[in-house]
């Protein structure tokens, strides 16, 4: 009890440092902090909307922060989710509207397997091979891929073969089958998608269940903390060091055909979600436990919308969501400072009675 | 084709290089005293916003530069305070530093200056030529008229350099960074010098920042450094935490980013040429460059229990 | 004499433990002064006050008569105070040079390297610690950086030196060089404190000895009125037995045969040359030899970890020379590494995970790829009681264990999975006496049902108490295979030399 | 609030924060959402405020704007204007066509108006599309006849002039399209080389490109790229070149060196629609800005321009305004 206290404790402690510092900010500039953090909280859990809302924007990253997640565990260090997740998201669109006929549950499997596969060769592949065999970092290799994998998915609708036939850059919309339905369209008016939502909590239950109850999660965190010792043990380093990079992309890549299917249905240009940036965080703030992802991410998807609404209800520059989100994100990552000042500031008020009683 | 011939490509190669090359040894010293720096993007931009403001409001450049380090100094002072003070997660909080920078800078050039950006009028640094040099045939067109930060840029690689791998300081930094426990039993101050290791990172990473708005250009925009910050890191890693090496892994980047706006314009989409300088480092990576490692405390907060 | 350090009352409490609770100490100026112990007992915590490494919870530090609160090493170096820390404070990625000089190199701004290679050499010299000043860390043996870590406490020309296991690691010729550099600092009136599990070098070189059991000092006692056996006991707090009893040996098939085995380490020098070598079963095998001379690169070859450059290794009748790590794990083969934090354990994992390392793809461990986490945790609860593991918790990370009870983590892995033959590579290094007394007996009785034992070790002692034959490594040869009962120090001693005594030993 | 913005001459000095309650009760609520370029992008969802912001302070709407971050806000973003009962809510860009597809017709009563794509199936969908190629055109016949007449000071004998373009996208291209034509028309043998940087914001990228250009010889530059134009512009005007500016009137950007903009009147359409949304005389469909119209055009013409050039790109226009010149919106 007293444990799970302090572990909340921290990050509250730390939100609310943040909200106050940002709050200031937010005054100096002729706004009231009041209505901006009303508009930001009301936006991410107001309403039904508002929470649905909040739930879908958190689905990839929360899919993507569970890649990142495994990669950590193992020893690395995955930059690049965001190509991984735009390359999954390209070629479960074209699956999704290339092939027709098919019964739509079979469809929909078909789209995500074939993200997630395409996801785990972009991330894994060469990567994988490179880091197991070369020794390159996957730090620069996943983030090269990245940007090819990107203005790979650019070049497919820019003229490239996956262009709607017509002016625009997009891609042909999937076939309606494959639209994840919405979760009742009056009560909850957002693009909330169950399926979507099962196949999340389902992803980081798996997650969870590989890392920590199946051998393959043994092998992969015994290479992830030491590799000597996980040769000792017998196991194929290299090999693991491939298979995390894989999983670390399937993940990615699921999240890039879940938000496909669920929400975009097209390829859209643009391409500027930044998922597998903020995933790094979901993830690492998560300290890569899958049940925690699941949980920053949310935190996360309701910093987006609330956000949004921010900026429509109280004017306030988008950019101001960036400042608040990095300060809280500082803050978080700091509490551990907390416990301390609490400490220091028992210790500075007992000398003060001290002083007083002398 | 005579691409190479034409001195322009090697120019713009070294340009380019300028705001790699800088972050990347920035982040050269930071994770050579074992803290892993990803905050150089953010730094950047806070360089890079703050120099194009102040070089407006004070009507100098070098104000303006000036104050792009002061900043980007205080910024990556915070990055510090909480990787070595509070041993707080270091990639967590580089982030942290750059979605709060991505931020505060569109947040700023909105409020402070409106949508249409910072003024024209706004000053910048110098181009310079080097009197003699550039006399010299096909070199000397390379270092004409370029910016003045482009010469401090070779500078600083050489003195980074001489710093690490000559000097007592930079022994006693690199110390740090391996062995931070066997470095305090020596009586070395470590966190000092970490804090000393970030905030070069932080200054240097301003730098580059501030040669973008101030150095090429005289204005900013958001988002202007483009992932340049995180292109660092990856030179910083493929210059296997050394000086020189970042320098040509920025000046390779350069080289492709110019490489691949060259060949543009012969009907191949610009989308696929532009994954050039991206597909040419995982190949030099593997290729050439291998394995590189780390310094072992690298990203490990040091906290002795006393 | 005056005492030139008071420890008096110190405490250290560490959250769930008291590491130091009540310890008093006095040290005289030119006094040579042992520190015994249990692992785990307190030593290197109280001698990390000492050097400010470690803030005391409470008590005093006097230092020539002043109360001194150092805050961090810095301090202690500069009133005077070296330590030489048993696990090495080393830079692997620097030179020696760079080691020993680091905090006071020569030089302005600039680092002087010539002259810092030029002061080492000449201290090197001078301490007939025989060092390249300019090799890397990285590429020393262990032995060869202990002798850099006695360097550092040297170079700084301190007034008070601590010596923390500085023998663990030492070939009997260096320690005895150790020791003049110690009788010399005492004739200089430098008081120095040392820590060893060893009595006899205890007894040896020490004035007084302090003896701690948990925290505690339990008495300060003159050596030379002091019987190894009396301080043994005090140490454990029960009688405790020195020598080891064993049967005659019942020799079996052989169950290991290497046939002109040459392995590469992993900066692709050769280390073992050649060598032809018969493990039975029912035997122990001693390996002894100097460090350095591919005794070490050997276990790794037979364990799989090094890929033989040539030869031919059978295990049980069978050729295994291309097997993989697993594949021999899997035919019976269980191995104590040399580097226990290195190889032999993975520090974020808990006991239950350490103690399946081995096996988790066997059942009742796991089954079909998944982790049987109550099957194992009983095995490891069962292993912790027959072997004694302190903290009995099966939950606690290998890294909050002490180094003894890390060793028997790995030790009750190996033996308890019924192998065919183990590779003891160091099993006591750095363990107290009980714990040694413990592991040589769980060696003996592997041995005594009929497994082979490969006992790689650098202590002339135990090799010479535990093995039935005894092969002498010299640069990657065997020079020589000798009846481990009639044995002698001087015959080995010379043999690890690379000199052989008389033709007849090796005709046996 | 700073105010800073040079957008607009009114004296109004209503701040653009935290909008004062003083309107009539039941004045227009107006939605912007922009598309992920944000409101700097220095093109069209900049000019898109620019127009709502002329509506805040001539028509007492009032107005609020939301910047997507990702492509899957625009539906949200889209309903949640809506859904608050804003009885205008304008969508920024192509990229949000499906979106406003949908959202329409999930809130029948609520107006919108898409930038730059055209929506004609709903009754409740304004569209708003530019000629912006009819603008190029003019562009581009204007650097083909100063090339060929080398009628500024320091043209070099080459006739070679760049266009930088942000992306490969329609709003893009339009532009693109009609320059080249332009250009051809009065410049046959000149060589127009085409290069696209994929940022709209990366500037130091714009004046590598725009360098790059200039040392094949291009000595007018007419970058379509946003923010990254604006570092062309710049590199333009520290080697002494020239630039056409797009969008706006950038001509204050380099004073010396901007010989006129390729402009598009996102503002006016935001305004215009506003109005009609005030007025009740909204309606669906689609509306064309182009030449004839104003709706596209040239900005401020440097002053060393030939009389000339100026009447002969007038003659241009009144062709195109006629009809008799059919501008294409394909790239080359
Ligand atoms: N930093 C620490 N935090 C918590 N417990 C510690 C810490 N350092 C030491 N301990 C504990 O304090 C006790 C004493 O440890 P210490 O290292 O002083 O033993 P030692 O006598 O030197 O043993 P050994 O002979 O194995 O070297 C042990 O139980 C150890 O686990
Ligand atoms: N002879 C030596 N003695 C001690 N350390 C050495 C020696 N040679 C190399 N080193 C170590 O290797 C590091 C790099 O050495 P290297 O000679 O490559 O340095 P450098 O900076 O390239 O010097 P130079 O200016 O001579 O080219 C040094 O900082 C030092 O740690
Ligand atoms: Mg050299
Ligand atoms: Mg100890």
């Amino acid at each position: 009890m007293k444990a799970l206290r302090s572990t909340i404790l921290g990050p509250v402690v730390a939100t609310l440092l943040a909200m106050v510092i940002g709050g200031i900010l937010v005054s100096a500039m002729g706004y009231n902090p009041f209505v901006v953090y009303g508009s930001l909280v009301s936006g991410a859990f107001g309403n039904a909307i508002s929470v649905g809302n909040t739930i879908t924007a958190s689905i990839p990253l929360i899919l993507c922060g569970l890649g990142i997640a495994i990669a950590f565990q193992s020893g690395l260090f995955n930059i690049g989710a965001d190509g991984q997740y735009w390359v999954s998201a390209a070629a479960s669109v074209w699956v999704g509207y290339h092939f027709t006929g098919l019964p739509g549950w079979l469809h929909i499997i078909f789209c995500l397997v074939v993200g997630m596969l395409v996801g785990a060769i972009w991330g894994g592949i060469i990567p994988g091979l490179t880091k197991a065999y070369v020794g390159s970092s996957e730090v620069i290799t996943t983030m090269m891929l990245s940007y090819i994998g990107i203005l790979l998915a650019r070049y497919l609708i820019e003229g490239g073969p996956m262009q709607q036939k017509g002016f625009n850059p997009e891609s042909p919309q999937i076939a309606q089958n494959t639209q994840l339905p919405y979760f009742n369209q009056t009560l909850m008016q957002s693009q909330l998608s169950l399926v979507a939502v099962a196949i999340t909590i389902l992803a980081a239950v798996a997650a969870w269940f590989l890392l920590y109850k199946t051998t393959m999660g043994y092998q992969l965190r015994a290479v992830g903390f030491n590799q000597r010792a996980a040769r000792y043990a017998g196991m194929r380093v290299t090999l693991f060091t491939i298979i995390a990079l894989c999983l670390s992309g399937l993940f990615a890549g699921l999240a890039g055909a879940v938000q496909m299917l669920g929400v975009d249905h097209q390829l859209l240009d643009g391409f500027s979600s930044n998922y597998g940036y903020t995933a790094i965080v979901v993830a690492l703030l998560a300290r890569n436990n899958p049940f925690g992802v699941l949980l920053a991410g949310l935190f996360f998807g309701a910093l987006t919308t609330g956000g949004q609404n921010m900026q429509i209800v109280s004017n306030v520059p988008a950019a101001l969501t960036d400042v608040l989100q990095g300060l809280i994100i500082f803050f978080v990552a700091c509490e551990r400072i907390i416990p301390q000042i609490i400490q220091w500031y028992r210790r500075r008020r007992s000398l003060h009675s001290s002083v007083a009683a002398s | 084709m005579n691409i190479f011939a034409d001195p322009q490509i090697w120019a713009s190669t070294l340009s380019m290089a300028v705001p790699l090359a800088l972050p990347a040894i920035g982040g050269t010293f930071s994770e050579r005293t074992g803290v892993v720096n990803v905050a150089m993007e953010g730094i950047m931009l806070m360089g890079a916003f703050f120099g194009v403001a102040f070089a407006y409001w004070t009507g100098s450049a070098w104000i303006g530069l000036l104050m792009a380090l002061v900043i980007g100094g205080l910024t990556s002072a915070a990055f510090a305070w909480g990787a070595i003070r509070v041993s707080a997660d270091q990639v967590v909080l580089g982030m942290a530093i750059n979605i709060f920078a991505g931020g505060i800078t569109a947040f700023l050039l909105d409020t402070v200056f409106g949508f249409n950006g910072t003024p024209v009028s706004t000053p910048k640094l110098p181009n310079v030529s080097i009197p003699g040099i550039d006399k010299i045939p096909y070199i000397g067109e390379i270092f004409t008229n370029q910016s003045i930060l482009v010469y401090v840029m070779i500078l600083i690689v050489i003195l980074s350099h001489w710093f690490l791998f000559h000097t007592r300081l930079g022994l006693r930094m690199r110390s740090v960074g391996e062995n931070p426990l066997a470095a305090d039993t020596v009586g070395i101050n470590v966190w000092r010098l970490r804090y000393s290791g970030v905030i070069i990172g932080g200054l240097l990473s301003a730098l580059g920042g501030a040669y973008l708005s101030i150095g090429v250009l005289n204005s900013f925009s958001v988002n202007m450094t483009n992932g340049r910050g995180y292109i660092a890191l990856a030179a910083m890693i493929f210059g296997k935490w050394t000086p020189f090496g970042a320098f040509g892994a920025a000046l390779l980047f350069g080289f492709s980013t110019a490489l691949g706006i060259v060949l543009q314009g012969h009907g191949v989409s610009s989308n696929l040429l532009q994954m050039i300088p991206y597909g040419l480092t995982i190949l030099a990576l593997t290729g050439l460059v291998g394995r590189s490692t780390p310094p072992a405390a690298d990203g490990l907060p040091y906290e002795p229990k006393r | 004499m005056e005492n030139f350090l008071e420890v008096i009352d110190l405490k250290k409490w560490f959250p769930g433990v008291k590491a130091n609770d009540g310890v008093n100490l006095t040290l005289k100026r030119g006094e040579v002064h042992a520190i015994l112990g249990e692992n785990g007992a307190g030593k290197s915590t109280l001698m990390k006050m000492i050097y400010g490494l470690l803030e005391p919870t409470s008590g005093e530090i006097r230092l020539a008569g002043q109360a001194v609160h150092f805050r961090s090493p810095r301090e202690a170096i500069h009133a005077g105070i070296g330590m030489v820390h048993q696990h090495f404070m080393l830079i692997p990625a620097l030179t020696v040079a760079e080691n020993v000089v680091l905090g006071d190199e020569p030089g302005g701004v600039n680092y002087n390297r010539r002259e810092a290679v030029k002061r080492v050499r000449e201290l090197s010299e001078k301490y007939g610690l025989d060092i390249d000043p300019t090799a890397k860390i990285s590429q020393l043996s262990v032995g060869l950086q202990q002798r850099v870590e006695i360097l550092k406490a040297f170079y700084r020309k301190a007034r008070l030196i601590i010596l923390d296991e500085p023998t663990a690691l030492l070939t009997p010729q260096e320690t005895r060089e150790l020791f003049n550099i110690v009788r010399s600092l005492k004739a200089e009136g430098t008081p120095v404190l040392f820590i060893s599990h060893k009595l006899d070098e205890v007894k040896e070189i020490s004035d007084r000895v302090t003896v701690m059991r948990a925290g505690k000092t339990v008495d300060t006692v003159s050596t030379s009125g002091a019987t190894p056996q009396d301080l043994a006991n005090m140490m454990v707090g029960r009688e405790v037995v020195l020598r080891v009893e064993k049967k005659d040996a019942e020799l079996g098939a052989p169950v290991l045969q290497l046939n002109d085995v040459k392995v590469r380490d992993k900066s692709k020098n050769l280390r073992v040359k050649g060598i032809t070598l018969e493990l039975r079963r029912g035997e122990i095998l001693g390996l002894a030899g100097i460090d350095g001379n591919g005794q070490f690169e050997l276990a790794d070859a037979i364990a799989g970890l090094l890929k033989p450059e040539g030869g031919q290794i059978v295990f049980d009748g069978a050729d295994i020379t291309h097997l993989s790590p697993a594949q021999r794990t899997e035919r019976g083969i269980a191995y104590v590494p040399q580097d226990r934090h290195a190889d032999g354990l993975v520090l974020e994992f808990d006991l239950v995970e350490n103690t399946i390392l081995r096996d988790f793809r066997k059942r009742p461990y796991s089954k079909s790829g998944v982790i049987r986490r109550g099957a194992s945790e009983d095995y490891t609860k069962r292993l912790i009681q027959e072997f004694d593991v302190r903290p009995p918790h099966p939950s606690r990370k290998a890294s909050e264990l002490s180094g003894g009870n890390q060793q028997k983590v790995i030790l009750a892995r190996e033996v308890s999975r019924g192998p065919m033959m183990l590779i003891a590579a160091q099993p006591t290094r750095g363990l107290d006496v009980g714990a040694i007394e413990g592991i040589h007996r769980q060696l003996i009785r592997l041995r005594d049902e009929g497994k082979g034992v490969l006992l790689v070790s650098l202590e002339m002692d135990e090799i010479l108490s535990l093995s039935d034959r005894i092969a002498v490594i010299h640069d990657g040869q065997i020079v020589d295979v000798v009846p481990g009962d009639t044995a002698t120090r001087e015959q080995i001693g010379l043999l690890m030399t690379g000199t052989r005594a008389n033709a007849e030993v090796s005709s046996t | 609030a700073g105010c800073g913005t040079n957008s607009t001459g009114g004296s109004t000095s209503a701040g653009n924060a935290a909008g004062s309650a003083s309107g009539s009760t039941s004045s227009l609520k107006v939605g912007l959402v922009t598309d992920t370029g944000g409101l700097n992008d220095n093109s069209f969802n900049h000019l898109a405020y620019v127009g709502l912001q002329k509506a805040e302070q001539q028509l007492g709407v009032k107005g609020s704007v939301v910047q997507s971050q990702s492509e899957s806000d625009y539906v949200p973003n889209l309903s949640k204007y809506a859904q608050q009962g804003y009885g205008l809510v304008i969508a920024v860009g192509y990229l949000m066509h499906d979106a406003v597809e949908q959202v329409a017709k999930e809130y029948p009563k609520t107006d919108f108006l898409i930038i730059d794509d055209s929506i004609t199936d709903r009754p409740n969908v304004s569209s708003a599309i530019f000629k912006s190629e009819e603008a190029g055109y003019l562009a581009g016949a204007m650097a083909g006849l100063l090339q060929t007449g080398h009628s500024l000071k320091g043209l070099n004998s080459q006739n070679v002039v760049g266009v930088i373009g942000g992306q490969d996208i329609p709003p893009v291209d339009s532009y693109i399209a009609g320059f080249q034509q332009g250009f051809k028309k009065e410049d046959p043998t000149g060589k127009v080389l085409l290069q696209y940087t994929n940022s709209f914001t990366d500037q130091a990228l714009g004046s590598q490109y725009a360098q790059n250009q200039m040392s094949q010889g291009a000595d007018i530059i007419f970058p379509v790229a946003g923010g990254c134009g604006i570092g062309a512009i710049n590199a333009v005007k520290s080697a002494g070149k020239y630039a056409i500016g797009v969008d706006t009137d950038q001509a204050y950007l380099a004073p010396q060196n901007v010989i006129t903009s390729a402009m598009k009147g996102v503002d006016t359409s935001v305004f215009d629609t506003v109005k009609s949304v005030q007025s009740n005389t909204f309606h669906s469909g689609v509306t064309n800005f182009d030449l004839k119209g104003n709706g596209v055009g040239l900005g401020k013409v440097l002053s060393g321009v030939p009389q000339s050039v100026i009447d002969k790109v007038n003659a241009l226009k009144q062709e195109i305004e006629s009809g008799k010149i059919q501008v294409s919106a394909n790239v080359q």
